[in-house]
């Protein structure tokens, strides 16, 4: 196929719209996050009595919440967490799928089973309940949260790569590799692994806004970042008494949510449509 | 089958949309709306008279059980199952006349053997009790003797004239064992169900002695996760009372759908510290913890301004007893404070945790409030939520904990409010200790003159402040948003529903 | 017919194996808890007997394995124990929550199917067009939106707008069926919100792919009308794809309708779970965590057996 | 309806995609003018994106939609087909003129019964339908027409329990079901193996009679339209370029272009000048395999439910000898076990009976060009990664690691060289590689190894012409040179005659002949022999 040669500067305009969409949005957070490091308008946490509620302002853009805390900063704080959480988790869970997918595809057979009857068995937890259940056990807080949604998620990448090590390796590539005599590890680590890098990319940045609705989530229970540290959830959660007097509390940090959710769908869409049509 | 799925796929469609319009239409039965809906925000647990500790226990089972003496609404203890008190001259023997023509919710009648029987019971008097009493207040009853005149006598081991309060306790059927399950009394709702998690229901006591009381003919106490949720249900109009508001919250209601009550609620909120960990042992540390916090700005942030500032133990809504020399003792002093510190050791600060049972907002945001004011002085406090049994087990009952926030609630005694702070007292959880206290409450029972009481817990106040024993923060108003629907409500100054007293408005 | 039922065979073996990883998937994560769980569980302050009559109630003396055996015996009879924290039966209190968050993922699920399934139809007809890209844009937003800040905004719209549906209040549906409908109406199209852009975005592009089939070339070519292909070809092939889907979504739903609850307060399994959750009732939380579980289970192996019966490659291999 | 001429006539049809952002492109088809005459064959040639598969859409009026006609017309029957209302034209279809399509595994509804979906040809035209039971009796009988015996049953069976040539059919029996006057078949044979492309062409030869249809057979391999076609048209570029009866334009290409397509109909050897090593028969082989019995196992539950019966094997007690210098051939109809022998040979599928190398290792070329190499890496990494499998890596050897870096490079130079590919190839990737180069690259990876054999599994089949040409010289250079056996498995009987000197054919996963290639080739002992040169010649007419 001739037409395989890739122009790698080309990407279609539908691609393109979702990546800078995307960009702009994830830009945003992530922009507040970097500066958030090194300066916020205010102490995320310090209080002050004398101006609670404020709507925004010029000395509050985003206003100040019952406690009088200002809202920027608090968001641009949580954003920290935000990321922190979901980049650490989808590592952890990136680790343990490909660990367990790779194998699980490659040799087929009585080892797949066990592996994806594993992998079924967590799926089968819905959604956050397996996380909500390990931050039980163990407790709230952030490395647990981390450990507990890495866990969960673990099983789409592992569902992901065992699929896509089935597929390669029919290829005649890999075939050939092994009648060279390529030991199996060399086989799967630096044969097989590069060529999922398309699919595990748009899965892997899927998998960061999925980590990111669960972790808001846990945190709206009160099982996710522990207060008074701030997390979008947990600003969520307090807003919602003040839901009619200050709606502000709600939108920034759901604004900021939203968009760096968003964002990664944006992302993670162009790049489906960009690899997909590079691929064929 | 591809053809018989779509075809399910339409039929449910439809299905779906018939329900969907139906609901629509759907209108309440008007008829028989003579209930009220109570939100609570603790999941009830204890149904027994005599073994409840919670206080969002004892709100709901104040309408099923009575004592012989109660509390009204002003604080004052009116006789109830008794009639009548003789207490004897050292305050050692309890005399009471029960009244006559009262029916428990089963219909068999109060008769003097039953009073003798639930007082034992509290007191741990029974057979196979051991003497321990399950209401500890009433660990000084050493007999209880029906008088065959319709009369009971209680006898203390000492003189003790601050017990009647404790009469409230309530009084069931003589060999009834099945509180816990069917709660059985004289009060004016009788016990109908309880669903686990979500709610309490009581019903009209058709018996009930206080002739034409009550007006409901149900109520129900109904579990909500948090007062953010039960501000919420309040708006649908799913709960009609919902106690314990706060006043930003409480603004937000619709004034024309509910009446917006508020009453000083005789509750000490406390930020405990724990005297026997370190770095909370050194008084000097307590005592910079006290200069360092401003109570205005906490009340202003918890209670939207609406509560009385504290700087001891007890509230000044117990008129009297309260010592108003004491008032700005520690007012916020950061120099001081830091001075404090320094002198103690602790120049550059200390961690800490608070524990603080996230069933109660109040206390969560006192608690972050807190924790930003003691930064000023280098105290850096994690806060640590746990749900309120994780509370009463770790910090009330186990003592494992560095610091928590909580208000305490009393009987509108201040023996009761000050007898905690003895170093025995079951309810001593701050691991305070001074034995001069210890000998101060052991001698308050005994006096019998009023005048001089007043001074010696105007003593043991001194002592208490003096020692910083801990920081007390404010009475936090009890605001109660009550539907238009209802009246008659009133809001007590200790923590119970009446709901004997609220009809429907006359409208 | 033989391979059918091995068909059958196969994954009824399979579901009883996944079954039996997940109990003992849940099994491990209570029995690793760090420390006692009876004391965990009884908290500091209970005397030492205490602590060891209620190790001996819940067999915590006995080894590992039987007492995994035992509390599988009181799974499959369903009755798994008693609530460490409400002292009644953990079946009981499970039964009693069942009609909000079953009656929420049905009504959403519903929800999905009847608003993304003609809407995904319709996209699909002229992809591209401006009605199609706005869909679609839509789907996205609204997919990145968590379910409780939709549950947020749907409040604060429905107080103000809709007075009709009241939030908060649950009706028993043995007391008003019409009512129990109502009071769920508005949580369960906050779960399904998401799940609507997913099920759309899904469908959408597989009846696209349908649409550029080979078959319907073919069908075209025998003189059917576009309809007629649409229902009788595309419709039924991209339901076949959209069987697994639909399973997926019903479990996220599931999930999602344990946090939706919290946020309108009713009295579902969620509210139970998170109520387990703090105050550490392990036997009800393991036995809620695993029904819940089961149920999925159960889901799965009916969307396969569905995605068999209806495609007769899996049927008739 | 009068009788024409011509049935189809196309007149000066132009046709393009226009976009907003190009309102004038290029046309797809540029001025094409053309008819079809009542009752002919007509063959329409071209390489992909030529047009021709447009103007066969233009007919039967199943243009994409973003497709425009800017000028001309099409009359079929004498009746302007453009003019006509959507409703008319889909009426058409079916009856009037069927088709038929390249790929006929997808192009039947997975859920739906062959039977069913014949039936939906006559639900869809309302004044042929008639009863069911009519309805019934007509499908059986026009799938007695295509060639089944067994109609009755093909009519309950879905599309994926039938062969590719029986889908062929039923597709046909589809089209020709309300005998429609013209029959489109658009590349019908390209995915079919050569034995049932040669009973497809003669089943529509035969529909093409009896029913009186007219034929317009698009194509892309002028070969094919051999023996078949009454008269061809060669496109190119959306334009017809040449036309005239078959037997002329095959005999006698005018221009340059309908020859290339005539050339790579054919792998023409002699010019190349072919030199295979010369075998000594004497010498121990390189390969002994004996008795060799695979096949592909049954799943766990077939094992349980059955326990007596064997898997199914694929190939049965299959024995055979390479021996040094040799090119040994191995042909075989599709089903006849080959890929199964070499994944046995290789060591890729378990199997029973003693497979014996006398030689460290065996290089493999497979079928496939675009998966032979691994598009994630550079042909740099590929032959060092070669290198390091064999064994012979050099990092035992003295020196320095840039040294032994740079000799290292300089064998894969060298061999790649040899290969006909020069170092500037190194630091590319797979997907900038034609197919030819990288099946180069495939022979150089295994040329690094120096294995004493070398498998090739049908390498030229996805090639073009030149290609495998140039592949072909490769492979005999090196067998002359190098003194590498080959096992040449393929299907092109042509090429086995000029290269190979000894000859295994493989039917039903046994050897059912054995021998020196001209021998066997020029009097074959065995049907399944017989047949695939039947088909070879009829199809390529050598």
């Amino acid at each position: 196929m001739a037409s395989a040669k890739r122009n790698k500067t080309y990407r279609s305009p539908e691609a393109s719209a979702f990546y800078t969409a995307g960009l702009i949005l994830l830009g945003i957070v992530v922009i507040a996050f970097i500066i958030s490091l090194f300066w916020t308008p205010f102490a995320p946490d310090a209080t002050d009595a004398s101006s609670k509620l404020l709507a925004p302002c010029l000395r509050h853009p985003f206003g100040t919440d019952n406690f009088g805390r200002d809202v920027l900063s608090r968001v641009m704080s949580a954003s920290k967490y935000t990321i922190f959480i979901s980049i650490a988790g989808v590592a952890i869970a990136l680790i343990l799928g490909t660990a367990a997918g790779i194998p699980a595809g490659y040799y087929g057979g009585l080892a797949d089973r066990g592996i994806m009857l594993l992998n079924n068995s967590i799926m089968c937890f819905p959604g956050i309940l397996l996380a909500l259940v390990a931050v039980a056990v163990f407790g709230a807080s952030v490395t647990n949260v981390i450990w507990a949604l890495g866990l969960v998620f673990a099983p789409t990448f592992a569902r992901v790569c065992r699929v896509g090590t089935m597929e390669i390796k029919e290829l005649d590539y890999i075939t050939h590799a092994r009648v060279m005599g390529v030991r199996p590890g060399r086989i799967m680590t630096l044969h097989i692994f590069p060529n999922l890098i398309p699919q595990l990319l748009p899965a892997t940045v899927i998998g960061l806004a999925n980590m990111t609705l669960f972790e808001s989530g846990m945190s709206y229970l009160g099982l996710g970042v522990q207060p008074p540290d701030a997390s979008f959830g947990k600003m969520l959660a307090d807003a919602q008494a003040y839901i009619r007097v200050a709606p502000w509390l709600i939108i920034f940090p759901a604004l900021m949510l939203v968009f760096y959710i968003l964002g990664l769908y944006f992302i993670s869409e162009g790049l489906r449509v960009s690899l997909s049509k590079g691929g064929k | 089958m591809h053809r018989f799925i779509s075809k399910a796929v339409v039929i449910i469609s439809a299905a779906a949309l018939i329900f969907t319009s139906l609901a629509g239409c759907a209108k309440k039965p008007a008829a028989a709306d003579n209930y009220a809906v109570v939100g609570i925000t603790q999941e009830p647990g204890i149904f027994d008279p005599h073994t409840v500790v919670a206080a969002g226990d004892e709100e709901i089972i104040f309408n099923i059980y009575e004592g012989l003496y109660k509390f009204d609404s002003e604080g004052n203890l009116n006789p109830c199952l008794a009639t009548d008190v003789e207490i004897s001259d050292d305050a050692s023997v309890y005399t009471f006349t029960i009244r006559k023509g009262v029916k428990f919710h089963d219909g068999s009648d109060l008769d003097p053997a039953d009073v003798v029987y639930s007082i034992k019971r509290a007191a741990g008097l029974l057979d196979g009790q051991g003497g321990v009493a399950l209401v500890s207040e009433l660990d000084p009853v050493s007999e209880v003797k029906d008088l065959s005149d319709g009369r009971v006598q209680v006898t203390l081991e000492s003189g003790n004239s601050e017990l009647l309060s404790y009469f409230t306790t309530g009084i069931i059927p003589e060999g009834y064992d099945n509180c816990q399950a069917a709660p059985m009394g004289t009060g004016p709702f009788k016990f109908d169900s309880y669903n686990p998690g979500q709610s309490v229901i009581l019903v009209r006591n058709e018996n009930y002695w206080q002739k034409g009381l009550p007006y409901l003919d149900k109520v129900t106490f109904k579990v909500c996760a948090d007062m953010d949720a039960g501000l919420t249900e309040l708006s649908s109009g799913s709960i009609d009372i919902f106690p314990y508001l706060t006043t930003d919250r409480a603004a937000q209601l619709d004034s024309s759908r509910y009446n917006i009550l508020s009453n000083g609620s005789n509750m000490v909120q406390i930020f405990a510290l724990n005297n026997k960990v370190e770095p909370l042992n050194d008084v000097r540390v307590r005592e910079a913890i006290n200069y360092a916090i401003n109570r205005d700005d906490i009340i202003s942030v918890t209670m939207d301004g609406a509560g009385v500032k504290l700087t001891t133990a007890m509230s000044p809504a117990l008129g009297g007893y309260y010592d108003t020399s004491l008032d700005g003792t520690f007012d916020q002093d950061l120099e001081k404070a830091k001075a404090l510190m320094a002198e103690a050791g602790y120049e550059n600060g200390f961690d800490i945790t608070c524990t603080v049972t996230s069933s109660y907002l109040i206390h969560v945001n006192t608690a972050v409030e807190l924790a930003s004011e003691l930064k000023a002085i280098g105290i850096n406090m994690e806060i640590k939520q746990v749900d309120w049994a994780t509370w009463l087990d770790t910090v009330y009952t186990g003592r494992q904990y560095e610091t928590t926030v909580i208000a305490l609630t009393s009987t509108y005694a201040p023996y009761d409010v000050l007898e905690r702070y003895r170093s025995t007292s079951d309810g001593n959880f701050i691991n305070y200790s001074n034995a001069k206290v210890d000998e101060l409450m052991e001698k308050i029972p005994m006096t019998a003159d009023s005048e001089e009481r007043t001074a010696l817990y105007h003593q043991v106040l001194g002592i208490l402040t003096e020692d910083a024993c801990s920081a007390y923060i404010q009475d936090p108003a009890t605001i109660t948003a009550v539907s238009t629907r209802l009246e008659g409500y009133h809001v007590y100054p200790m923590y119970v529903q009446d709901m004997s007293t609220v009809k429907l408005a006359q409208n | 017919m033989q391979s059918k039922a091995g068909y059958l065979i196969g994954k009824t073996v399979e579901l009883i194996l996944t079954l039996l990883v997940v109990s003992l998937l849940v099994f491990a994560a209570f029995s690793i808890i760090p420390g006692d769980t009876a004391r965990v569980m009884l908290g500091p302050d209970a005397s030492e007997s205490q602590v060891e009559l209620l190790r001996a109630e819940m067999g915590l003396d006995k080894p590992l394995a039987t007492r995994y055996l035992t509390w599988l015996a009181s799974l499959i009879t369903f009755d798994p124990g008693k609530s460490y924290a409400y002292n009644v039966s953990v079946g009981e209190l499970i039964a009693q929550r069942l009609p909000v968050t079953i009656g929420m993922s049905v009504i959403a699920m519903i929800m999905v199917i009847i608003i993304s399934y003609p809407l995904a139809v319709l996209s699909a007809r002229k992809p591209g067009r401006l009605g199609d890209q706005v869909c679609s844009v839509i789907g996205h937003v609204l997919f990145a939106i968590p379910p409780y800040v939709a549950s947020l905004l749907l409040i604060l719209l429905a107080g103000s707008i809709f007075s009709l549906l009241t939030v908060g209040n649950y009706v028993r549906p043995s007391d008003d069926f019409a009512g129990y409908i109502a009071c769920l109406l508005l949580p369960s199209f906050a779960v399904a919100l998401p799940k609507i852009a997913m099920s759309f975005k899904f469908l959408r592009s597989s009846i696209i792919e349908q649409k550029t089939a080979d078959y319907v070339r073919t069908s075209k070519s025998h003189g059917l009308s576009d309809l007629k292909i649409l229902i009788r070809h595309v419709l039924p092939n991209s339901n076949v794809s959209s069987i697994t889907i639909i399973s997926i979504i019903l479990s996220d739903i599931l999930g999602g309708s344990l946090i939706v609850e919290q946020v309108f307060n009713l009295p579902g399994l969620g509210r139970l779970l998170l109520s387990a959750i703090s105050r550490r009732d392990f036997p009800l939380l393991s036995g809620i965590v695993f029904y819940l579980a089961f149920v999925t289970v159960l889901l799965y192996f009916i969307s396969d057996i569905a995605s068999s019966l209806a495609d007769p490659r899996i049927r008739l291999k | 309806m009068p009788r024409h001429i011509h049935i189809v006539k196309v007149h000066h049809l132009t046709l393009s995609f226009p976009t907003r952002k190009d309102p004038n492109p290029k046309p797809v088809l540029d001025d094409v003018d053309f008819g079809i005459r009542d009752g002919e064959i007509l063959g329409l040639i071209g390489n992909s994106g030529s047009g021709k598969t447009m103007t066969s859409l233009a007919i039967a009026g199943l243009l994409p939609e973003s497709a425009r006609i800017t000028s001309g017309s099409i009359k079929f029957a004498g009746n302007d087909l453009l003019e006509m209302a959507p409703k008319e034209r889909r009426a058409m279809l079916g009856r009037d003129i069927g088709m038929i399509f390249q790929e006929p595994s997808t192009a039947l509804d997975p859920l739906m019964t062959c039977g069913k979906q014949l039936d939906e040809v006559l639900t869809a035209h309302k004044d042929k339908a008639g009863t069911p039971e009519e309805r019934h009796k007509a499908i059986v009988e026009m799938l007695g027409t295509v060639g089944f015996t067994n109609a009755e049953e093909i009519c309950g069976r879905y599309p994926h329990q039938l062969s590719g040539g029986q889908r062929q059919r039923v597709l046909i029996a589809g089209a020709a079901l309300l005998k429609p006057r013209l029959l489109i078949c658009d590349e019908p044979t390209s995915s079919l193996d050569t034995v049932t492309t040669v009973s497809i062409l003669a089943l529509l030869k035969d529909l093409c009679h009896k029913l009186h249809m007219t034929i317009l057979f698009i194509s892309h391999d002028l070969s094919a339209v051999r023996g078949f076609c009454d008269r061809v048209m060669v496109m190119k570029d959306g334009k017809i370029i040449d036309r005239d009866t078959a037997s002329d334009i095959l005999t006698n290409p005018r221009n340059s272009y309908t020859a290339e397509l005539l050339t790579n109909s054919r792998l023409d050897t002699r010019i190349l000048g072919l030199e295979p090593a010369t075998v000594d028969y004497s010498r121990s082989p390189v390969l002994t395999a004996k008795d060799i019995t695979a096949g592909y196992g049954r799943s766990l539950f077939e094992r349980v439910k059955n326990k007596k019966q064997t898997d199914t094997n694929v190939l049965h007690n299959v024995s055979l000898e390479v021996f040094p210098n040799e090119i040994l051939g191995l042909i075989g109809g599709s089903g006849s076990g080959k890929t199964t022998l070499i994944r046995s040979l290789l060591g890729l599928l378990p199997h029973s009976g003693t497979v014996n190398i006398k030689s460290s290792s065996i290089g493999a070329i497979f079928q496939d060009p675009v998966s032979c190499l691994n598009p994630a890496h550079t042909i740099r990494w590929h032959m060092s990664e070669a290198l390091k499998a064999s064994g012979r890596q050099l990092s035992s050897e003295p020196g320095s690691r840039a040294e032994r870096r740079s000799r290292e490079l300089a064998r894969i130079t060298a061999v790649l060289e040899e290969c006909g590919l020069g170092a500037g190839y190194l630091s590319r990737r797979p997907n900038e590689l034609s197919g030819g180069q990288r099946q180069r690259v495939a022979i150089a990876m295994c040329l690094i190894q120096e294995p004493a054999l070398i498998i090739a599994d049908e390498p030229f089949s996805s090639l073009d012409a030149s290609s495998s040409a140039e592949l072909l010289k490769l492979m005999t250079d090196i067998n002359r040179e190098r003194h590498t056996a080959f096992l040449l498995i393929t299907h092109n009987i042509h090429i086995v005659r000029q290269i190979a000197p000894r000859l295994i054919v493989l039917h039903n996963g046994e050897i059912c002949e054995e021998g020196p290639t001209r021998e066997v080739l020029g009097n074959p002992k065995s049907e399944s022999t017989a047949r695939l040169l039947e088909a070879e010649r009829s199809l390529h007419g050598l």
